[in-house]
């Protein structure tokens, strides 16, 4: 409950921003006419981050609620969703459509299955939540600002893919570059 | 060279007898050959079936048990690099030290060494918990930015034997191509266009004999450190670790006597069937032989120094963990293994002071079975005793007992050396053309004052 | 690697309960293109993904009720550690209670309620159709005899079992294979009490014990194991604080193993030899002895040490000596039970050791009457052979079984009786033999699903509570209970009406601190008593030694076993790959045989031996001891299971066809038979132990001090401190190493690290292995059954070495025993020698292993002159595969934070490196370093007698930093320079002739 | 002869080269032949011959072989990259396994010297075959004989129309079993 009630104020001036979008400045979500034709992975619902964490600009922490404190991200319980979609039925025929699977999944009280798109082999250690400290103190940003860093650009990506290898070389450049340990057995046990 | 003809090989071998006889060693294969091989192939084939079972289930179908991580997979190793070394001692060291009789025998020897080598050269991937990963263990530049262990003995292995591989095969080709090329010019049909490929234009011209006489000494010159070297290195394995039983200073030339006697045993094995099945009797003679005996008499005496070495030392120094483990090897569970080795390569080549012994090829080739059976459990009693006596920690005990998959593997590796040997041997002179000439007297018009 | 089978299983439960589970544990998902993230529906307030929450709860392995919190990871629970709020076990936990996870995620329990069909096997039911025939049966059996069989039960759950009995006319039993009979009929002889005290063995100054094995089952092992070791330990600067410990039974078990010494009394003779000290005693003045016990002097007077030593079988002096240390100790305390209370006198023998306590006094300083313990508080044995007569004789209608076994533990009588009950109802989760011969299964939750609290003590409840969703479609009894009784409501809503009639003001918040601190804990006050004897049934229950029940010439104890009890652990691979403490024994049972005898008999260990009593007969693997008298054979219950699963069922023999099954005069059962031993022809080819040539301590791994020695130590003494290098070559040596630490301190290795390290106590450690069940569960360590055990593949990463302690001779005083694991060594042999890096030395100070990285050469073991690296021979986490070591849903258990290794790899203990690195992370986010404490390795936490710390050594103030100054420390094999992050405290024996063996 | 495939038989058919081919049967006799022609002044013959014999080198008097600085210059190369694997790959990723130096040499003199071998070996090859085969190339397609790989000696003298008859008077007098021209 305490989720529902506790709907971000960003999200209500949103839908001020949309209906009276003379104003704004702020980045506008494009118009996708052919979903087929999107890079990256298709979900079960078409669940668009560049209109929730961009042009809404829902700070990510606020769906993936324990990446800051949390070895695991965590993804939005369908309640954190139904919180404001109760509320917000889509501006477009097509939201609404999206908006509605949503909807019927609660009542249907059946969780969606999202198609994991990072994904780790099992001996690899990555805690969020260490990584989200470190490069937010280092960057000297906010914690949602640190994500990028390996998930991309997320705010403006319209269907989520995968941008960074997540190999370990990858890992161990970029632990390189901020000169932080490489010692195996931090991320391997 | 030799000017005297060699006292090995009677006068009236001419060039032309030498060519012949050796050129129809290659003639069409004889059934007894095919069933050999067949053997060879079924063995083989044993070995593979096997190795997919360790592939498929793991390592757990062979009979390792805590603390015995290393066993008949590690002992084939090293038996088989051992084998391999008396082909480049005869080729290469002998050489250096021209002495003449070497050259009826080196080239068996020298094939001996290459295919002993890719079969040894198996069993470091074979017996790794994860084999797929086994490239792992080389240097190669990769996206983790991950290098070998180059303090790790293994890897030293693997650049020892890797190294011995290469020059050893090179060693071989070089001193093919003159034979190459006189069974050219004496075949037809396929086999002489193999031999033109093979011989690359040998012709013998002066410029040609020039350059590989040269050559082939500084090969010699470096394959006889190397060969020490391997058998130091492989040694090592054991040495550098705090194993008592492996733990030892004498290790390295202790290793590589062994390896030239066991070496010299699997020559005598090999050569005995070879000899007659080819009809190479004036070639490769008693005398030859008797040599070979020498050898292995001599490195044998060096082993059995060696075991005597051991056991004094374990003795005399008092230490506890050594004293423990020797005690263990020689009436512990596995004496039955170690007093197999003792006689076998403590006491058996002592039969060879006797000339009776020495000059009879049969006695010899029965001796020569027992000196593999000897060395082979040499390695066991090493590496599977020493770690299932480790007085180190008292609480754990192994009972190691090999399995069909031990077994199973070992019987392939036979497979695939016999295998290879065979098809050697009926592919190319197994018995050098030129350098046999070479301690044969030169036709002259006039016999020359040197040896009137 | 390979575990990513344990979260599909899991989503799958998932699926089941309807709990969702959110992108998860990076326990080992391999990159899949079809890999699916469920998220909850409903965001519960306290789980955090990737974040363990801990509940506290209630342990039910046993009736001691220790207080758990359970680690839940996504709504799995991984990991019990025990409740530090608890004064039962003050956040210890033993094996059994570490494995009961096994239990809840065992594979082989009842899904769903089963039904008896006409063809005789069982088949699937629905709660309803269930509960009408119960409804039904109850009906028709009113009347006619319904009863109620329950395990020992103090709880709530107890009381409804009563109420709903009352209501229908029936009457409830409760049973327990091991009871305390003989205690409560000698409390009652000794101060007219039946009930059974607490002991105080904390405060003792001096423990004696006759036969009763207060370390591994007597009553609360935990609890007394933890105040054993603060008493028994040796402390530096404390050294009054080392109690004594002597032993007094026929065989050596883990509690004897611990004793300085051991007097190997001649069984059913205890009594006298605690009378004749109490003489010594009173006759000596050594104590202040109360007023009334003068009453006992002429009883006493008749069993000087002269007159029973021949009967005892000790000389007298040695008796005398007893008295007096015993005396002179200023705080002895004396317990009696298990071996000691078997014959007919079971009950006088109690009460003589009753009196040995009153004589000097501790009773009611260390034996505390009332604050009660109810852990026995069981109907007699007597009761139960009345049950089963009834049953024989047609007069029980109706029978419901829950929470115990006797179809295991009476495997003759009570079968047969079974079979003449009308109706039979089992409660129980598991198919055991008493569920599998009853007619009707409900199956019950497991204690870690539902609701329930549990009196231990007086002034003690554990609360209990569910801390994951139901992993099958079973029912906790106690709503059942209610349905059937036509109450309404829940269990839980009759729970906490109870609780509420206890404490009512303000009653949701004294509901919500139980549940937190796990349940409420108060200190009953000490009931003073009296004494009540004359002592007049001693001279005719001691006239003789016993002669016990049955014909045949051996006299054969059968004991309980340490880790699988009555039996009842049977069915987790935990407990059965624990080897046992002393014979080090896993996977099957065995007969304890002295090495005369066995040369008498021309024995080898292994040879199968018969035993035959007049009640059944069974065969057993000799194991030669010297621990155990050369007349006396021993066997352990636990195995010869005919059901109960993959893991328990058709294993080795079941010990109690032995026994018969009448009840003793004082109502117990007598665990002592007389049988005729025979070799049959057959061995066991190798018997499934783990321990190793049979040699005493010594070569610098295992290091005893007599008590006088110990405590002739100053600080900064080294007395095991071996100097390699002579004194002209120090400089260089020194200059050399100097040399290669500088050239190591490059990279990563730069700076001030800390440098972790263990010590272990060894006069605390007592051997009995829950560090290695805590460690399996940790770790996610495979259990590989009991062919690769034979073959020594077991994968135990810290095992327990016991070595004996023999006196001058050679005679076994006790045993040390010594956890060797992984010794972190500063100077690793196994390192260097890896040709992928796969073994490395972390910058903290670890030997790190990355299994991952691992191509499996295996030369690393070999160069570990402890031998403490395990090989992954086969892949044990192979769904299906032969020696699958999590089938599902075992699977659910694995840790998340922890790798299951593949096959082919190395893997050892790392001191719990995601611990520490999960404290590291936890530090960082709260800007400070890793404190002192904030690390505690599984082992460390769960060790009742927390005899390890762990630590960093490079902290001058961390507590292991002082112990491994300790001049009882010492390093296992420091003569091989490989600088052990462990420290071992070598162990104290209170014994002027202690001997390395 | 025999017709080899097209690459090789560029390789070792270059276009025929016109003179004389002597057959020997006796060593000596082959010996004085060398030593005529050199006396009149012929130099770029060719000898073959089954066996290398130092009797047919000394008349020869031919330089010694350049393949030793093959071999010399592979062995050092060899040796260095060997330091410079293992140095350099250590510290790339410095591990410290069992309180030893990152960089070590001693456990480090072995892979050096197992590569000196090989690179020193590998080179000494080259050397030979760059060498015969510059040789065979030099003198191009010259007349041969089978039997000069079994017990006969040869001696070809490459020569113009003009020179051909006085060299086989040469070769004949010194005692050559059979002569032809090509």
């Amino acid at each position: 409950m305490v989720l529902i009630l506790a709907l971000p104020p960003v999200v209500l001036n949103g839908q001020q921003a949309q209906s009276a979008s003379s104003q704004t400045s702020r980045y506008q979500a494009p118009v996708i006419s052919d979903t087929g034709a999107l890079k990256g992975t298709r979900q079960p619902i078409f669940f668009r981050h560049d209109i929730h964490a961009g042009q809404d600009q829902i700070p990510c922490m606020y769906c993936h609620y324990s990446a800051a404190v949390s070895s695991e991200p965590g993804i939005p319980s369908l309640q954190t969703c139904i919180g404001c979609h109760q509320v917000i039925g889509g501006s477009t025929p097509t939201h609404q459509a999206e908006i509605k699977k949503v909807r019927d999944a609660w009542r249907e009280r059946k969780a969606p299955e999202w198609v994991r798109v990072h994904a780790l082999p099992g001996f690899v250690r990555f805690p969020h939540m260490r990584h989200i400290k470190g490069l937010s103190t280092r960057l000297g940003v906010d914690a949602n600002e640190t994500c990028t860093t390996c998930h991309g650009d997320v705010k403006h990506t319209t269907q989520i893919e995968q941008v960074s290898t997540l190999r370990m070389g990858w890992c161990v450049r970029c632990h390189m570059k901020n000169e932080v340990t490489r010692d195996c057995s931090v991320c391997h046990y | 060279m030799a000017e005297t003809p060699s006292p090995t090989t009677p006068t009236r071998v001419t060039y032309d007898y030498v060519t012949r006889t050796i050129a129809r060693t290659l003639g069409t294969p004889s059934r007894g050959y095919f069933l050999l091989l067949g053997a060879a192939v079924t063995l083989l084939g044993i070995g593979i079936i096997t190795l997919l079972y360790l592939l498929r289930y793991g390592l757990g179908l062979a009979g390792y048990s805590h603390p015995v991580y290393w066993a008949v997979f590690i002992t084939c190793f090293v038996f088989w690099v051992g084998i391999a070394h008396s082909g480049t001692l005869i080729s290469a060291i002998l050489f250096l030290f021209r002495s003449g009789w070497r050259t009826a025998v080196y080239r068996t020897a020298e094939a001996m060494t290459v295919f002993a080598v890719m079969t040894a050269g198996l069993f470091p991937l074979i017996h790794i918990g994860r084999q797929w990963y086994f490239y792992w263990l080389i240097p190669y530049p990769n996206e983790r930015g991950l290098w070998p262990n180059f303090k790790s003995p293994l890897i030293w292995d693997e650049f020892a034997i890797g190294t011995y591989f290469t020059v050893s095969t090179l060693f071989l080709i070089m001193g093919l191509i003159p034979d190459i090329a006189a069974v050219r010019d004496l075949a037809t049909g396929w086999r002489k266009k193999l031999y033109a490929l093979t011989s690359i234009g040998w012709t013998g011209s002066n410029e040609q004999w020039r350059h590989f006489t040269r050559g082939y000494l500084y090969l010699a010159a470096l394959a006889t450190p190397l060969v020490l070297s391997v058998h130091s290195v492989v040694s090592w394995d054991f040495a550098m670790a705090l194993v008592p039983g492996w733990h030892a200073t004498i290790f390295a030339p202790y290793f590589v006597a062994g390896a030239i006697y066991s070496g010299c045993g699997m020559v005598i094995t090999l050569l005995t069937p070879i000899r007659t099945l080819f009809g190479l009797e004036e070639l490769i003679t008693v005398k030859h032989f008797e040599n070979l005996a020498k050898l292995c008499l001599l490195t044998g005496s060096i082993v059995g120094y060696a075991y005597a070495c051991e056991y004094f030392i374990a003795w005399y120094s008092g230490n506890p963990t050594e004293r423990a483990a020797f005690w263990y090897r020689a009436f512990g569970p596995y004496w039955w293994a170690t007093w197999t080795m003792i006689i076998c390569n403590g006491f058996l080549p002592l039969l060879l002071w006797v000339k009776k012994i020495r000059t009879n090829i049969t006695a010899l080739f029965v001796i020569s079975i027992f000196v593999n059976i000897g060395m082979w459990f040499e390695r066991y009693v090493i590496i599977v005793v020493s770690l299932a006596g480790e007085p180190f920690t008292k609480w754990t005990n192994a009972v190691y007992n090999p399995t069909w998959a031990d077994w199973g593997i070992m019987a392939g590796s036979f497979g695939w050396f016999f295998m290879w040997f065979l098809l050697f041997v009926k592919n190319f002179p197994a018995v050098s053309i030129s350098e046999v000439k070479e301690v044969l007297p030169p036709p002259r018009s006039k016999p020359s004052k040197a040896h009137a | 690697m390979t575990d990513s089978i344990d979260r599909r299983r899991f989503l799958k439960v998932l699926g089941v309960t309807g709990a969702g589970a959110a992108a998860v544990s990076a326990c080992g998902i391999g990159p899949e293109p079809t890999e699916r993230l469920i998220p909850y529906l409903v965001q519960p307030e306290d789980q955090i993904p990737g974040t363990a929450t801990y509940y506290a709860t209630t342990c039910r392995e046993c009736a001691a009720g220790c207080g758990v919190r359970v680690r839940v990871r996504e709504g799995r629970a991984v990991k019990l550690e025990g409740n530090p709020d608890s004064p039962i076990n003050r956040g210890r936990l033993c094996a059994r209670g570490q494995a009961a996870i096994q239990g809840l995620y065992n594979p082989d329990r009842v899904a769903h309620p089963m039904v008896r069909n006409a063809s005789g096997t069982f088949e699937e039911i629905d709660w309803d159709g269930a509960l009408q025939r119960v409804t039904a049966k109850v009906r028709e059996a009113q009347g006619k005899g319904i009863v109620f069989l329950t395990g020992a039960e103090q709880s709530t759950f107890g009381d409804l079992v009563d109420e709903w009995m009352k209501q229908v006319g029936g009457r409830r039993l409760s049973y327990e294979a091991f009871g305390f009979e003989a205690l409560r009929a000698g409390n009652r002889l000794a101060f007219g009490t039946a009930t059974l005290p607490t002991y105080d063995f904390a405060n003792a100054k001096y423990v004696l014990s006759f036969g009763a094995d207060f370390l591994d089952t007597w009553l609360s092992p935990v609890e007394f194991q933890n105040g054993f070791s603060r008493a028994h330990a040796f402390d530096a600067g404390r050294p009054a604080s080392m109690a004594k410990f002597v032993y007094v039974a026929p065989r050596l078990s883990l509690t004897g193993m611990n004793a300085d010494e051991w007097i190997a009394a001649k069984p059913g003779t205890e009594g006298l030899l605690a009378l004749a000290m109490a003489q010594v005693i009173m006759s000596e003045h050594l104590a202040r002895v109360p007023a009334d016990a003068s009453r006992l002097v002429s009883v006493l007077a008749a069993h000087t040490p002269r007159a029973v030593a021949q009967m005892i079988g000790i000389d007298e002096t040695t008796i005398a000596r007893l008295g007096r240390e015993f005396a002179r100790s200023g705080g002895g305390l004396a317990v009696a039970g298990g071996m000691a209370t078997q014959a007919a006198n079971g009950a006088e023998v109690v009460a003589a050791v009753n009196i040995l306590n009153y004589v000097v006094g501790s009773v009611g300083t260390l034996v505390k009457f009332g604050a009660d313990l109810s852990v026995g508080a069981t109907n007699t044995f007597a009761d139960l052979t009345t049950l089963t007569s009834d049953m024989t004789d047609g007069r029980v209608a109706l029978l419901f079984v829950h929470g115990t076994n006797p179809a295991h533990s009476l495997p003759g009588a009570f079968q047969q009786a079974l079979a003449k009950v009308g109706y039979k109802v089992s409660f129980s989760s598991y198919l055991d033999e008493t569920a599998a011969s009853c007619d009707l299964i409900l199956p019950d939750h497991h204690p870690l699903e539902q609701w329930g609290d549990s009196r231990p003590r007086a002034g003690v409840i554990g609360l209990q509570q569910p801390v994951v969703q139901p992993v099958f479609g079973t029912q906790p009894t106690g709503d059942v209970i209610l349905k059937l009784s036509g109450k309404t409501g829940t269990f839980l809503d009759y729970l906490q009406a109870k609780w509420r009639a206890r404490h009512a003001a303000n009653f949701d918040q004294y509901w919500m601190d139980s549940l937190t601190k796990g349940g409420v804990y108060s200190d009953a006050p000490t009931r003073p008593v009296r004494l009540a004897t004359t002592g007049a049934t001693f001279s005719t229950a001691f006239a003789e030694v016993p002669s016990w029940g049955g014909d045949g010439d051996q006299t054969v104890v059968v004991f309980p076993h340490p880790a699988l009890h009555d039996g009842r652990g049977a069915n987790k691979p935990w407990l059965q790959e624990l080897p046992d403490p002393v014979s080090k024994i896993a996977w099957h049972s065995w007969v304890e045989v002295h090495p005369d005898t066995a040369a008498k008999w021309g024995l080898a260990t292994g040879d199968l031996l018969l035993l035959q009593s007049k009640f059944g007969g069974q065969k057993f693997p000799a194991w030669i001891t010297r621990s155990v008298r050369p007349d006396v054979l021993a066997v352990p219950t636990g195995q010869g299971h005919s059901a109960y699963g993959r893991y328990a069922k058709d294993r080795s023999a079941n010990a109690f066809e032995l026994l018969g099954g009448q009840a003793t005069v004082y109502g117990g059962r007598s665990f002592i038979v007389r049988t005729t031993a025979s070799k049959t022809g057959e061995h066991q080819r190798r018997i499934a132990t783990i321990e190793g040539n049979v040699r005493d301590l010594g070569m610098g791994t295992t290091e005893v001090l007599t008590l006088a020695r110990a405590k002739a130590l100053h600080p900064g003494d080294h007395p095991f401190h071996f100097e390699e290098t002579p004194e002209y070559a120090k400089d260089a040596v020194e200059w050399w190493a100097d040399r290669q630490r500088d050239k190591a301190e490059i990279g990563n290795y730069k700076g001030e690290q800390p440098r972790w390290g263990l010590a272990i106590d060894l006069s605390k450690c007592t051997g009995c292995s829950a560090c290695v069940t805590a460690c399996y569960a940790e770790n996610n360590i495979a259990t590989v059954g009991e062919e690769l055990t034979e073959r020594r593949r077991e994968m135990a990463w810290l095992r327990l070495e016991r070595y004996w302690r023999v006196d001058e001779h050679d005679n076994v005083q006790g045993a040390v025993s010594q956890p060797m694991l992984c010794q972190q060594c500063g100077n690793a042999p196994c390192e260097p020698v890896c040709p992928v890096y796969a073994a490395y030395h972390t910058p903290d100070g670890l030997n790190g292993q990355v299994y991952n990285r691992c191509v499996g050469t295996r030369y690393c073991s070999n160069n570990c002159p402890y031998k403490v690296r395990y090989f992954n021979w086969y892949n044990y986490a192979e769904k299906g595969g032969k020696y699958e070591a999590f089938p599902e849903p075992l699977s659910l258990l694995l840790n998340p934070d922890v790798t299951v290794r593949e096959k082919g790899v190395m893997e050892k203990c790392t001191f719990c490196v995601q611990r520490i690195r999960g404290a590291q992370n936890q530090a960082r986010l709260e800007n400070r370093n890793v404190r002192d404490g904030d690390i505690v390795t599984a082992c460390q936490q769960t060790c009742p007698s927390e005899a390890i710390v762990f630590g960093d050594l490079n902290d001058r103030n961390s507590r292991v930093f002082e112990l491994a100054g300790n001049p009882r420390g010492y390093h296992v094999l420091a003569g091989l320079n490989t600088k052990p992050a462990i420290t071992y405290l070598a162990r104290v024996v209170a014994q002027d002739t202690a001997s390395n063996g | 002869m025999m017709a080899l495939p097209k690459p090789l038989n560029d390789l070792f058919r270059p276009p025929p080269t016109p003179g004389v081919l002597g057959a020997f049967s006796q060593l000596d006799t082959t010996v004085a032949a060398i030593k005529k022609l050199r006396a009149a002044g012929q130099t770029d013959f060719t000898v073959y011959s089954p066996i290398p014999r130092h009797e047919i080198e000394d008349a020869l008097g031919q330089p010694v072989s350049p393949v030793r600085a093959f071999t010399l210059v592979g062995g050092i190369a060899g040796c260095a990259i060997g330091a410079w694997i293992t140095l350099w790959m250590s510290a790339d990723w410095p591990i410290v396994v069992g309180g030893k130096p990152v960089g070590s040499i001693p456990p480090y003199v072995v892979i050096m010297f197992e590569m000196t071998i090989l690179f020193g070996a590998l080179s000494t090859i080259l050397g030979i075959l760059f060498n015969s085969l510059f040789a065979a190339r030099r003198l191009g397609t010259i007349l041969y004989d089978p039997r000069f790989t079994n017990d006969r000696f040869g001696i070809f003298v490459p020569a113009g129309s003009d020179k051909v008859a006085k060299a086989e008077s040469l070769l004949r007098e010194a005692g050559a079993e059979e002569v032809r021209r090509g």
